[in-house]
């Protein structure tokens, strides 16, 4: 399977009345875009912001971040199983308005949390301080059952993304990248004296508020799977994860799947990479087991010398993690394990919930427990009273001057575990 | 094979909307910490964990509510994973609480977490 | 002037050996052994006023009666540092220096330091708690300890940025703390897993709870005539529980005369754990301490003898440090009794 | 704990139920026994049945100690 990304760089993104990409500016009609995401009677209103780089803007609660793409070449479109059909996706050619992306926003649940600031001490643990993001407000009706509102927020994201996306079908992009992975036993044949190497990716299932979808199906009742790398970068697998602002995965973090991009930089040099293994975190221990067992019998099964396995999440799928480094290096094959750590304020406290000895290669994307105070902004997007009800936030942690003090959690992918951000941690 | 199970919980809704259909203990005063101790005596004595006492990414130090499913049979062997994990719980949410107590939420807040821990023990069960 | 106080035990400080590990606190003015060369380290830029010289039997016998005098005897001098050995590999030395050290930081607010070899028992008890300057395993460390743990008392007395136990020289205290580094976290994995793929070293960025062997010790070759001591981490008590043992995490340990007791029964025994129900132990506490079987054993020959007395925790809960102390605290208590060999049950 | 007093010198048989955990906590001579709540008993027997079970575990430990050994070993 071959994919082009061709990504086109925008720097800026202002209203207008035309929607389209000129000298690497994005030009939103705002009426359009709104038309084109609502419909969806289960949202009151709908409302469009715009925050750019070192802007003095704070978003929050934020749901998700979603990267505008479109198709220009092959089968299939962006997610597939929600907005385009179910065609299989990861071939052909699809273009990127690379710099910008679209934030939902709006209070799901109670406790919400997720923030973006545009600047500051806080815009340094965010990636989404560096895009150019369109912010989309979503207001629900009254009594709007919570699973309801998660969903019709979604594909107000995604809807947003594509239609987005649209506007750079027709430009020359500014860069191209060629990704490919052959049908296996050919990409085995490729490089024969290369390690050959499988991403084991872990996705956050355990229900409301904490899912995730592959073609449109929930991931709690899929069972591990092969698909080719190139897959998710047309939005194969999507958020519905609300919870934990740090270490979810965004759907622009499956999108831009950092350990897909930097294991093809070495594919055909140091490692043959061959592919993908999805396999999901689910509460029942029997599931675990299951997907366990059949995760390591993939990886296994298609002779994969060494994985890097990376987890969604804290507690339950820890044990998740520890079970598949198990049972994937008990079958002799070498694995490197991505996570992050909930090592208290002081930092001195046990990391994960479940340990090894067998994970002895471990890259950590940081102490999510680690205090922070987030300046005043001149201007907040979304409801900044929500900082006081914020997971890893407690009461009073927004201040009379509107900074706020908290735990690094709340900072929306601060503590990336699939290795999205440069955030790690030592021991001292 | 399925196990029966039995669900210790001090979520009301988890209560009411379960069981109906599956054996529940409920204590509406049992701490998040107080639930996972009950369930570690169930696996002490031979009963296996059904659920992951940490489900959801909502840490033990942030919700008041906990539902974990056990087997309703205590079989003669101690389960190994079961006891693991039910240890490793509980001294992760012990260290979590200590570092920073749980808030006081008002009660629409308080109903949103017990939605949330109802619905991944009921999406467990099924 | 910055003023320090050192702490130093018998044998360091030049009173004696085995022979005077008895000796009770006191104070000499000025430095004294090792502290001469410490006193040099600092260049100048501080004294060391004063030295406590405590025998390391009387310190780990009389635990809180000395750390309390030693406060005392400090406070007098109102020192800015105090400093701590080095103890080397030297166990109860470096229990000694490190729980005074943690007296002090905790009681005055002043920087401690203390120095000790890896494996010294005092490194996992204190590590967390205080800075430890890692050290040879013996003496023939002293001139390569003496001016790192200078520098680094002076850089905690100026309240430098401490930088990584690597470049300090302290032992790690297993404290987490974030940094940006220099590659995102995916390229970090990728880099480390084709590191592992071709056999090379790495360095993983969080290291799984250490899971430390010790050697297994020789056999009892004559168990007819060994004296075997009881020891329980399942909280079985004298009912009442005379010395409150906490039924989790439990902060002490219990000691309990059995000269006579030929069987634990529901009147006089029962369990303090709170990890698992408590029915089975409490009607009879010889499902936990076999103290019954072990009499039978006695009386024919089988052993030598029952030790006097057992030992009892409750293990749940217990925080690893605690458990490592109550097992150093009453191995030596058994060695000096004269045990052998020690059954340990657990729940 | 185990481990501490097994570094002191002392030769230790850990009597414990789950004998990965005994494992873990670094003991090297175990003995594994019946339940957590009751692990040198069983009261679904009787006093003397139970007593001889507790008996034959107890002298399963006096044979490991007498045992030797180079590595963690479990006597079944």
């Amino acid at each position: 399977m071959r994919l082009e990304l061709g990504k086109i760089f925008i720097k800026d993104v202002q209203f207008s009345d035309v929607t389209k990409v000129e000298k690497g500016v994005l030009y939103i009609n705002k009426e359009e875009l709104l038309k084109e995401v609502s419909g969806d009677e289960r949202l009151k209103s709908i409302d469009v912001e715009i925050a750019r780089p070192g802007e003095e803007v704070r978003i929050i609660p934020v749901k998700d971040v979603i990267e505008p793409r479109v198709k220009v070449e092959g089968k299939g479109g962006i997610f597939p199983g929600f907005i385009s059909k179910v065609d299989t996706v990861g071939s052909g050619r699809t273009h990127i308005l690379k710099g910008a992306a679209v934030v939902t926003t709006g209070k799901i649940v109670g406790f919400q949390e997720g923030i973006i600031d545009m600047t500051g001490e806080g815009a340094k643990y965010t990636p989404f301080s560096k895009t150019n993001n369109v912010v989309l407000v979503c207001e629900p009706v009254d009594n709007l059952p919570q699973h309801e509102h998660e969903e019709a927020v979604r594909m107000v994201g995604f809807k947003a993304a594509c239609y987005l996306g649209r506007a750079g079908k027709d430009v020359e992009p500014d860069e191209i990248k060629v990704y490919e992975t052959l049908p296996l036993l050919e990409q085995v044949k490729m490089y024969p004296s290369l390690p050959k190497v499988v991403y084991v990716y872990m996705l956050q299932s355990q229900g409301l508020l904490h899912d995730t979808y592959v073609y449109g199906i929930d991931a709690k009742k899929i069972i591990p799977t092969f698909i080719y790398p190139t897959e998710v970068f047309d939005g194969a697998i999507v958020s519905g994860n609300c919870v934990s602002a740090c270490d979810k995965n965004p759907t622009y973090v499956h999108m831009n799947n950092p350990i897909i991009e930097d294991l093809y930089e070495r594919h055909g040099k140091d490692i043959n990479f061959i592919g993908c293994i999805i396999t999901n975190e689910n509460v029942y221990l029997a599931d675990k087991e299951r997907s366990s067992n059949y995760t390591a019998k993939l990886v296994e099964f298609i002779g994969a010398d060494a994985a890097i396995i990376s987890e969604e999440g804290f507690g339950n799928p820890d044990a998740d993690l520890v079970m598949n480094c198990n049972k994937i290096e008990e079958k002799g094959i070498k694995t490197v394990l991505v996570t992050d750590e909930y090592a208290g304020r002081d930092g001195a406290s046990q990391s994960l919930a479940d340990s090894t000895p067998k994970g002895d290669a471990v890259v950590t994307a940081g102490n999510a427990n680690e205090l922070i105070v987030l300046p005043p902004m001149k201007k907040v997007i979304g409801h900044k009273e929500a900082a006081n009800i914020i997971a890893g936030g407690y009461a009073g942690s927004l201040k009379e001057d509107g900074s706020i003090e908290a735990e690094i959690q709340v900072i929306t992918g601060a503590t990336s575990e699939v290795g999205f951000g440069y955030l790690s941690a030592k021991g001292f | 094979m399925k196990l029966k199970p039995v669900i210790v919980t001090n979520n009301p809704l988890t209560k009411a909307s379960l069981e109906t259909k599956y054996e529940v203990i409920f204590n509406p005063d049992a701490s998040l910490l107080d639930i996972l101790i009950t369930v570690r005596d169930y696996v002490h004595k031979g009963h296996r964990l059904l659920t992951h006492p940490l489900m959801g990414s909502i840490k033990p130090n942030q919700t008041p509510y906990k539902s974990v499913a056990v087997s309703r049979q205590c079989f003669d062997e101690i389960d190994l994973m079961s006891i693991n994990i039910i240890e490793e719980s509980i001294l992760k949410a012990q260290q979590l609480i200590k570092n920073k107590k749980i808030s006081i939420y008002n009660h629409r807040i308080l109903e949103d977490f017990s939605l949330i821990d109802f619905d991944l023990i009921k999406n467990a069960l099924n | 002037m910055i003023k320090v106080v050192h702490y130093l035990n018998q044998f360091f400080g030049q009173i004696g050996g085995e022979d005077k590990a008895h000796i009770e606190p006191f104070v000499k003015e000025g430095f004294v052994g090792p502290g001469m060369a410490l006193n040099a380290a600092f260049k100048g830029q501080a004294q060391i006023v004063a030295t406590i010289i405590c025998g390391d039997s009387y310190y780990a016998e009389n635990e809180e009666k000395a750390k309390n005098t030693i406060l005392e005897m400090i406070k007098k001098y109102e020192p800015d540092l105090f400093i701590a050995g080095p103890a080397f590999n030297a166990g109860r030395y470096g229990s000694a220096c490190g729980s005074i050290c943690k007296h002090v930081k905790e009681n005055l607010s002043i920087p401690v330091l203390t120095g000790m070899y890896i494996e010294n028992p005092g490194v996992d008890l204190y590590k967390r708690d205080i800075y430890i300057i890692s050290t040879k395993d013996s003496a023939v460390g002293m001139r390569d300890a003496i001016p790192k743990m200078a520098s680094l008392a002076l850089k905690l007395i100026n309240e430098e940025e401490i930088e990584s136990p690597e470049k300090e020289g302290y032992i790690e205290r297993g404290i987490r703390i974030n940094y940006f580094a220099s590659e995102r976290g995916s390229k970090r994995a990728v880099d480390m897993l084709i590191k592992k793929i071709k056999g090379e070293e790495f360095d993983t960025e969080f290291k799984m709870p250490d899971f430390d062997r010790v050697a297994p010790n020789p056999p009892i070759v004559d168990i007819e005539n060994a004296k075997i001591a009881l020891v329980t981490s399942g909280g079985i008590v004298p009912k009442g529980n005379p010395d409150k043992i906490e039924s989790s995490s439990a902060s002490k340990f219990g000691k309990y005369d059995i000269e006579g007791v030929y069987d634990l029964t529901n009147e006089t025994y029962e369990t303090a754990h709170g990890g698992y129900d408590p029915v089975y132990a409490n009607k009879d506490a010889d499902r936990v301490l076999p103290v019954d079987v072990l009499r039978e054993l006695e009386k024919e020959g089988k052993i030598g003898s029952l030790h006097r007395y057992y030992y009892s925790t409750v293990g749940n809960g217990t925080a690893v440090a605690n458990a490592k102390k109550f097992g150093q605290k009453i191995a030596e208590e058994l060695i000096k009794d004269g045990v052998q060999a020690v059954i340990l049950t657990s729940t | 704990m185990v481990k501490e007093i097994e570094r002191a010198g002392l030769p230790v048989v850990h009597m414990c139920t789950i004998v990965p955990i005994s494992k873990t906590v670094g003991a090297n001579r175990i003995v594994p026994t019946v339940a957590i709540p009751h692990p040198l008993g069983n009261p679904n027997l009787s006093y003397e049945d139970e007593k001889a079970l507790r008996r034959k575990l107890v002298e399963k430990a006096l044979k490991a100690l007498q045992t030797p050994i180079e590595e963690q070993t479990v006597f079944e």
